[in-house]
């Protein structure tokens, strides 16, 4: 099963692209960050829709691009199943002609069209134009024609965005029973989480114009490296530290105790998990209770510091909760302080592609 | 009370036949230079400025340096005078290339911007499914901005039925031989003849009115 | 404070709209449904930007629109705040000009724009074109410049859609606490129930045109009326039911014990919360689990069922978790068993507004 | 070796001053127009096909029905000569007139379209935040499509210097009177003066590509 390995850097205007990505041929990686992060940049460049003015691009052993020999293997050429954004399925034909119009040639055409439609539980929209199908149902043609194809490399913009939220989740099953055994490097780009978290095996995060970190999904989710990486994957409570004494953390928004690897560099932020801190009577961090909002199997505080920076923390439904609007103190357990440095500066936060690790 | 063909015994027909002639030439130019004019080629910016200057450049003026280069003593129409002892002023060649002209920009520039707007992502998506741009252009771009095809055609097709500027200079009005519908409304007016002219003139309107309403239904005016 | 209540019938098209509402003048009305249930639509007929076929509307004791009577108020002299989508910030005007554009007269403008300018934290901005702002700041001057209008009511489409994620938890919290002291009657449409969790005190629920639902924010997530408002609040598993035998349903999906209430006609439909059932070794609904994904504070299992329609739980990370791929028995408790119709056929489930009640 | 004024005397001046009444006739009905085309009024689809329809029809037509119209025994010629004394036809009004309705869908169907596309959010916000029409236009609609304008304004001016078939019609091509730059060229040409055609032809051509340069900056061609 070959993988992909590509090299690139890029610039237009005021945007600049600069990375170095390896994705394995087995299970999807999910690519997440802010609205202009070159996420989307990155899916054209690979699949030849943008040429990078430097880089590589590998698939297995085959060179689809090298600036410095001078290959740039065409798009159609490269064999990537890209769906876009908004699906771009062709208007003026029926949804088993979108499916069909990518199939290799020696294909027995019908066959494989009855298959995807199956497959994608689209058999009675065969004949329908595009323009009569809900946001739902495109999405699923869009996927039926890439795959249709044959493709060594699926690429997918935002796949879920344009569907509504009650649809999604079914979908997202769906997207992942028919990607399962495809056996290519699949690359998703998304801004939601809970894409990330149901279909993502790998995450990888980028922020302006790099990637900032790429690993299996819960070693991301659980040690995202710097503070900027940790708010793109929600990590809801990230605060400026001004000052360290000894194992303090001290800000304009209060003091926690921390622990502190001697090793680093003192850290310019602590995360507060927001699992673990709960309302005391005694010593503690203070906070004014804004909200609290019953999540069903939890309760969610939101509170304001003593700057007015937010604060976000989960109850279990057993504990009691403080009203809205009182002030309250809250205890905040040493193992639910992780300090970070704002932005990494080490050299290689790419997660090794395990097949060569 | 004359009848129509009597008005202008030539120029009914000498108007269809131009408009035929250039219909087919914008079925050809037109689409491919939207096409290419939408894609991202080399000397994009030029190409686009040469073809678009007609419509901002007088007729006039267009019509005399046309005359220039391809009058006998002119760098074109000299050599082709020496090598095919053709001479292309004052013939029905000068009327096709003065609609040709004229009219080129409204066929490309609407194709073009059909094309940016709602093809782009279709062109791309059939290249990552593995078509070529001959592919592309015939099973997805024409079929998806033919409504702005049809519309830029008849566009086209409607300047030539009005074209007077170009065609006066490059045709010379010559009764019987270059007088194409605008010009003979122009002579009966000068000849006094206003019966004539305004029986022309609402052919003319007819024609022209049912060519906007093609493109008021079209959405494109 | 005067409310605001509204009747209105607007048809365009294959879109109709028909509804009645009222929404009082303290806290803040989440609106949502589905992309075109009419959600953008309402807020534009209130704001005057569209006029409905038939219709009444009060503000207080004044009227704004009464087809019958011949009486329809233009937006200029409704007085209501309008965030558009994306916010119509006016790009040849700085950002404090863009908020001095409403001021009424006889105030003093200086003041009051320097007012909200730090009210939303834009001071540093002030003499920037919207075009060199970020989502999250725009955002902020079109509130600001929404507000220091004086409305008298305040309507706002997808106010955090254009934002990134990680700044809406904060925005989301500027905008309460900048509506909060308003005292006017303020209406939000989402699809995001984030922002309904965190911000709305009462929710709208809007299918193909209509008002499904609409009362107090944790009343209508407890008890949704019926299953499509309870899919649109995102309620997870909604399983149809083929047969009712004594107190158990039946469907392709399998079959679960549930409660049914003897006066109502028999449920189309039961939902699973997500929260209460259970791995089990003895009886129970077989699944085959497809996912589990760590969620923080518990874990989230996605299952197919027998007919491979999707079964989300939460199991607390106390619990042993199956292997994604493995099958297993799940044990469902009566009271996480809730049955509903599919529509919901009452007269009115609008909830009365709580000065006439 | 002839100057340029002496090729034709009055032409130069009066292209200009037909430019310069033509330039503040669109700056106040091409804006309003414009406007009112992008509102939901009234007979909208009425107002649209006539101020678009000289996008189609052919001027020589054109001129012939406003001949009709505005000659001494038209329907309004007739009326203006009676009680005012004041014939339209042949004079500088004249060539104001054609080269105003060959130019008006030029200035305003692109700030229509601009308004259509960029300020119609703008409008609603103006409106919600307490301003009337006539405000909103001037604070929010002009600066907004000010390029659009600006464009528009500038295809309108500049078909006012390359019009020909309605200016031949209306105006009546009079040497010292009616007869534009456009017509200097094709008169010169017909009188086999062809350095006096060439330097006026060059000079239109100046102006014209001034004006194209302009429309290019803008991204309006």
């Amino acid at each position: 099963m070959p993988d992909l390995q590509a090299t690139l850097s890029f610039a237009r205007k005021d945007f600049a692209l600069d990375l170095d990505i390896g994705i394995p041929a087995d299970g999807i990686t999910a690519l997440l960050g802010p609205s202009g992060c070159g996420k989307s940049t990155l899916l054209r460049l690979l699949a030849g829709l943008e040429t990078p003015h430097q880089g590589h691009i590998r698939h297995g052993d085959r060179i689809w691009l090298d600036r410095a020999m001078d290959i740039n293997l065409a798009p159609r050429h490269r064999r990537v199943g890209f769906m876009f954004q908004d699906y771009a399925l062709f208007p003026h034909l029926s949804v088993a002609r979108n499916i069909a119009f990518g199939l290799r040639r020696g294909v027995d055409k019908a066959a494989c069209v009855r298959f995807w439609l199956d497959r994608l539980s689209l058999r009675p929209l065969a004949e329908r134009k595009p323009s009569a199908l809900s946001g739902g149902q495109r999405q699923r043609v869009a996927l039926a024609r890439a795959l249709a194809a044959e493709p060594q490399v699926l690429l997918l913009d935002e796949p879920f965005s344009a569907v509504d939220f009650s649809l999604r989740q079914e979908l997202r099953l769906m997207f992942q029973e028919a990607v399962a055994d495809a056996g290519i490097p699949v690359v998703l780009v998304t801004h939601d989480l809970e894409d990330v978290r149901q279909v993502a095996d790998r995450v990888g995060v980028m922020i302006d114009g790099q990637l900032r970190r790429l690993g299996p999904a819960e070693d991301v989710f659980a040690r995202p490296g710097d503070a900027e990486v940790a708010r793109v994957l929600g990590w809801p409570n990230t605060l400026a530290v001004q000052a360290w004494e000894r194992d303090t953390a001290r800000g304009a928004w209060g003091q926690v105790a921390a622990s502190l690897d001697p090793l680093m560099r003192p850290p310019e932020v602590i995360a507060i998990h927001p699992d673990g801190p709960t309302p005391t009577s005694g010593q503690g961090l203070p906070v004014e209770v804004t909200r609290v909002t019953d999540m069903g199997g939890y309760h969610a505080l939101l509170c304001r510091l003593a700057d007015r920076s937010p604060l976000r923390i989960h109850l279990p439904k057993s504990s009691p909760v403080p009203r809205p609007g009182s002030s309250a103190r809250l205890a905040i357990p040493r193992e639910c302080v992780i300090p970070l440095r704002e932005r990494s500066t080490a050299p290689n936060l790419t997660y090794p592609n395990p097949r060569h690790a | 009370m004359t009848s129509l063909v009597a008005c202008a015994p030539a120029s009914l027909a000498l108007s269809l036949q131009v408009a035929g002639v250039v219909l087919l030439l914008f079925l050809v130019c037109g689409i491919a230079l939207g096409y290419l004019l939408s894609q991202p080629i080399p000397l994009r910016g030029l190409l686009d400025a040469i073809i678009s200057l007609p419509l901002v450049f007088p007729p006039i003026a267009i019509g005399f340096f046309l005359l220039m280069a391809f009058g006998r003593h002119g760098a074109i129409g000299g050599w082709l005078h020496q090598t095919l002892d053709w001479e292309l002023v004052f013939s029905f060649q000068a009327l096709v290339l003065a609609s040709f002209v004229a009219g080129l920009p409204l066929v490309a520039k609407p194709i073009q911007s059909a094309i940016e707007g709602s093809a782009r992502d279709l062109i791309e998506a059939a290249y990552t499914l593995g078509k070529g741009r001959m592919e592309t252009l015939i099973l997805v771009v024409i079929p998806v901005v033919r409504r702005s095809i049809v519309a830029g055609l008849t566009l086209g097709v409607g300047r030539s039925f009005g074209e007077v500027g170009i065609t006066l200079m490059l045709g010379g009005n010559i009764i019987g031989s270059t007088e194409t519908l605008s010009l003979a409304i122009y002579n009966r007016v000068l000849d006094g003849d206003f019966d004539c002219a305004a029986k022309l003139s609402m052919l003319l309107g007819l024609v022209s009115l049912g060519l906007f309403f093609l493109l008021r239904r079209l959405g494109r005016l």
